[in-house]
């Protein structure tokens, strides 16, 4: 099976949950409160009084036939919003 | 500018904690407030704010200067972000001068909340129908910014057709602190007439700790605000020479706007801290949402890290003095 | 009933605020209060109630109605769930039909509040003692909720021998809720006599924030509760109507068991109230650990999605009238 | 060496803990207050006041030999409550 | 010793939470006050300690035996850690010792605050220089802690060059917890005499709330100090009788000084509890980035979970029975 | 490409950044308030109130080119103050 990892902005966690939900995938789990840096820049959370948000990431392990599904809902919010999301081989337990 | 208003405003907790948080980021203490602790306080401010507001437009009601005040401060959002737009726009692009357009047109509540505790320390009465002019002045910031963006920038986003009216009226009504302001200005008029035991039930909680609460949550601020300096540098003097001049205008502006409407010192400060303050909670979080191409560390640092700062510290007592000279005390 | 006591408890600011929360989420707003900023606001209060009742506790002894009203307290928190179970079990299977009984034999410390507060804006006193009966009624409804599980089903958990009795009886009596509201009633009754100084200074924090930190965790509660309806889609019209009728019946019960004790209508009301309220906070942490094969969001959904705003809104003022059409008024 | 990954309701973390140190690996992270979605449906943190919890994820690192062991012991756990458990590989840095 | 003065300050509401707390480990509950909502008690008591100390220190000035006391203290925590260092030696290696005998020279400002809420129990009075002291007992222990390091340890870290000075410095006055207490110590002065209104709108938040936040951060001291339990078992007999004396002794020089600088019964007592007690917040902070190569169960340990519930249920009264015996009461 | 991940004191989270900013990587992620055990024993959150911090969980995706400057610029902390760090496979999604 295929593991797949995605980190980007709490703003587009919604959008991303629904292109994941579209997908087929059998499930997803979040983590929020993600700081870090990429090709945008600084995120930390130290306006999350604001409502400003930090980073998510969204681990999903699924199916190898599920990835062409999943990179068409989700590769055009990264390219346009910025984060990554990286395959990698994982097998049950 | 009479140096003893600044001073003794200088010398106020609030403001002193602000400076705690400042020195503590300049020499390099690990004091913090860890998320979401600072969100507590930020929900707290506005609830408070709203009720205490709320409480008191019910005994004032909608006459007089009310509505001519609230009319005008509305104005004063929406233009503020237009003429600030062709400002900042002749050195950046139109994302970034519409998003810190926006925060312009907007206020800062704890600004409001500071002029109000240097106003009660100066023994000058003021009316709770302003915080009802601070409540409505953040959704049009929000929408002309939006509108900015929309008329200047062509729009190629995922979402297909760009930004649709529905998500821009919806960042800007609801987003969660104009939500939470304006809802608990409403419960106040409600509950001020219906339910004096619950108001007299509510004022230890909104009243008693408002001040202590202002101090803590400026002690965060001022570590925040510290901690944008850096982003500074990378700003350039244009926007620190801009979050400083525009809120000098809007200040003036505000003046001469306070004194044809008649208000007297008390709320003339007030109106006047509306139009120069500008917002880093409410409009940040809206333009992140809705214009994810404008880079929050310009706007966040500019109104945040500049004029916030600028306008706790010298600005208030410099508007209080303005006032002072511009508007002939009630007698 | 009497639609002036609806309207008063309507505007008063810890339901104004349940509502705000409510309509956050229908409206679509952003607003919501973070965790573990409600846990605060959760173990502040039961700290609170639990203190407090304890102080009155040693103020009015153990003597007349007190013994009798805490032991009717406790058989209806047994025998609710028995019955509930037998209702749930024609629709639902056994795990979750004892999750839920157990649900609906227990309390729900906030409804027990706002209804205090309902009578303190109605000038009715009522005493302390209530709060041991609220304190009490937890464990036995877990205890029950568990039995029944372990009668129904049978168990094959990797736990291998099933549910034991210790760890029935520690989530029973030891969870967090009824552990810390317990400890803080003791705490009261040692302090009410001993240590008048430290009663006092607890007062402002126990009594004077009281009102308002229940207004701001019902403003979290309304979010929490309107974020639920989409759950009742699921549960439906079976578990709805469940979760309206069988607070009425067991509020029915409730006015006649209190008019059998003689108790005054302050009193009677809150009796009422803890049997016509089901737990949302440490039955479901209980079912969650002990009964894992029950679905958590039937068990929420009906306590806390409609039971909860049905109390709060309608319950407490229906209630009232009730109580004050049966029980004759003291004279 | 192997990486696994456990996801899983906080309840249990405990008994997951227990198990995982019985298999005698080196060591092990977690980070809680994971939200996500699975066959048990979604989880999310809003009843996190009232004791409830969320997910957890844990991480852990070690030799082949111990699997064996780790699944033995978890594996009837995620049986019975849910929960996903992944293997793959990774080295030393 | 007065078993009276045991019975008053065990039944007073503070140590109450703090066993319930205790208990709650014991037996196993759930309860917890999750992460970060300790930090918010543990800042707002640093706050509000330090601002009433400041506003008091600005009553009573630098004048006499105000100076005499804060040099006493101050060379008490550079004495304390050196003579602990040497008895830790016996049985640790120099990394542990040393961040132990940093542990013991610093103080505890939740023990201090318990001392002044028992001697206000007790209607005796104390200044609020001694807040002063305290806060400035923090910085010198952990820089002798740092020397003995350097002194005693050979250093081989990534780091290079070993500890430098700039660093050390650095963690003694800036850490969170010193700068913070420094930082509202000042401001409380500064506010004292320039801001009267600024002073009462405060002392609703850190007064009047003060003591029932104490109450709640020691529910979660006591959770936390019985979860170190276990540790203490590594520990073993040493540590644990080390723990006990120590403070014991440290206590009786304290007493020979305050009688010595003739302060009257209530300084006296917290001037004790200072030398008594030992650093659970600033200095295991600075030691953890200082010194990682000591094991901070050891010095958590026994400082969190030996001497402070010592010094919180039987230290206070003891050391309050050893002043009233030797020091004569002023008439 | 190459995952990294790192999980280490927030002690010294700030060394461990700077050395990842050294090595040329081009991004990376932060989780905190991460709990666990290995070699140095047990690290809890219980003393969060006074500053002592848990661990922290760092993601970092990048070409292999990075690698040998990473491990230069992290592996004599980890020598000196603990932690773990493992390298695995990871291709763009
Ligand atoms: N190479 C990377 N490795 C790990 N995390 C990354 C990397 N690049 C970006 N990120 C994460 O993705 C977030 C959004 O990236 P971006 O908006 O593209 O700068 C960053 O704040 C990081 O948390
Ligand atoms: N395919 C998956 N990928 C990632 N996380 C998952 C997956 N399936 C389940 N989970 C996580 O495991 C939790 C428990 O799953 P379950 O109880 O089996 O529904 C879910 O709430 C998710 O956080
Ligand atoms: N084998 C492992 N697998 C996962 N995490 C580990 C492992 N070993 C250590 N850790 C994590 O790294 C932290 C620091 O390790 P250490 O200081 O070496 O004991 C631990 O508290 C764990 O969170
Ligand atoms: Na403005
Ligand atoms: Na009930
Ligand atoms: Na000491």
């Amino acid at each position: 099976m295929k593991r797949v990892d995605l980190i980007l902005s709490e703003r587009e966690l919604d959008k991303v949950i629904k292109a994941i939900e579209a997908s087929g995938a059998p499930g997803y789990s979040v983590m929020k409160h993600v700081t870090g840096k990429g090709p945008h820049g600084v995120v930390s959370d130290a306006m999350d009084f604001s409502g400003l948000g930090a980073n998510a990431h969204v681990i999903l392990f699924c199916e190898p036939e599920i990835l062409p599904k999943l990179r068409e809902g989700i590769q055009p919010l990264l390219d346009y919003y910025g984060g990554v999301a990286f395959v990698a081989e994982a097998n049950p337990l | 500018m009479d140096t003893s208003l600044v001073l003794q405003n200088l010398l106020s907790p609030p403001v002193l904690f602000f400076f705690l948080g400042v020195v503590a980021v300049l020499v390099g203490s690990d004091l913090e407030i860890p998320a979401p602790l600072p969100k507590l306080f930020s929900l707290y401010l506005l609830l408070a704010i709203g009720f205490r507001g709320g409480l008191e437009l019910a005994h004032s009601g909608l006459g007089g200067q009310v509505l001519p005040t609230i009319l005008a401060a509305v104005l004063m959002s929406l233009v503020v972000p237009i003429y600030s737009f062709f400002t900042l726009k002749t050195k950046l692009d139109n994302f970034n001068a519409a998003a810190i357009a926006a925060t312009y047109g907007s206020i800062s509540a704890v600004t409001f909340i500071t002029a109000q505790s240097f106003l009660e320390s100066q023994k000058i009465s003021f009316d709770g129908f302003m915080v009802a002019a601070l409540a409505l002045m953040e959704s049009p910031a929000i929408i002309v910014g939006l509108l900015l963006v929309k008329l200047a920038a062509p729009q190629k986003r995922p979402d297909a057709k760009g930004m649709r009216w529905g998500a821009v009226l919806h960042e800007a009504f609801l987003n969660s602190s104009v939500f939470l302001l304006m809802g608990s200005l409403i419960i106040g008029v409600l509950v001020a007439s219906n339910s004096p035991h619950g108001v007299e039930k509510m004022l230890p909680f909104t009243d008693k700790l408002f001040y202590g609460a202002l101090s803590f949550f400026l002690l965060d601020m001022g570590i925040v605000a510290a901690q944008r300096l850096s982003d500074l540098r990378k700003a350039g003097p244009f926007l620190i020479g801009f979050a400083v001049l525009m809120p000098l205008l809007n200040a003036f502006l505000g003046v001469l706007i306070a004194k044809g409407l008649g208000l007297d010192h008390g709320n003339a400060l007030l109106f006047v801290v509306l139009c120069a303050s500008a917002s880093y909670i409410a409009v940040p979080a809206a333009m992140r949402m809705t214009v994810p191409e404008a880079n929050p560390s310009l706007y966040i640092s500019t109104a945040l890290g500049v004029t916030f700062p600028f306008n706790i510290i010298v600005g208030i007592p410099a508007y209080m003095a303005l006032v002072n000279k511009l508007i002939p005390a009630a007698s």
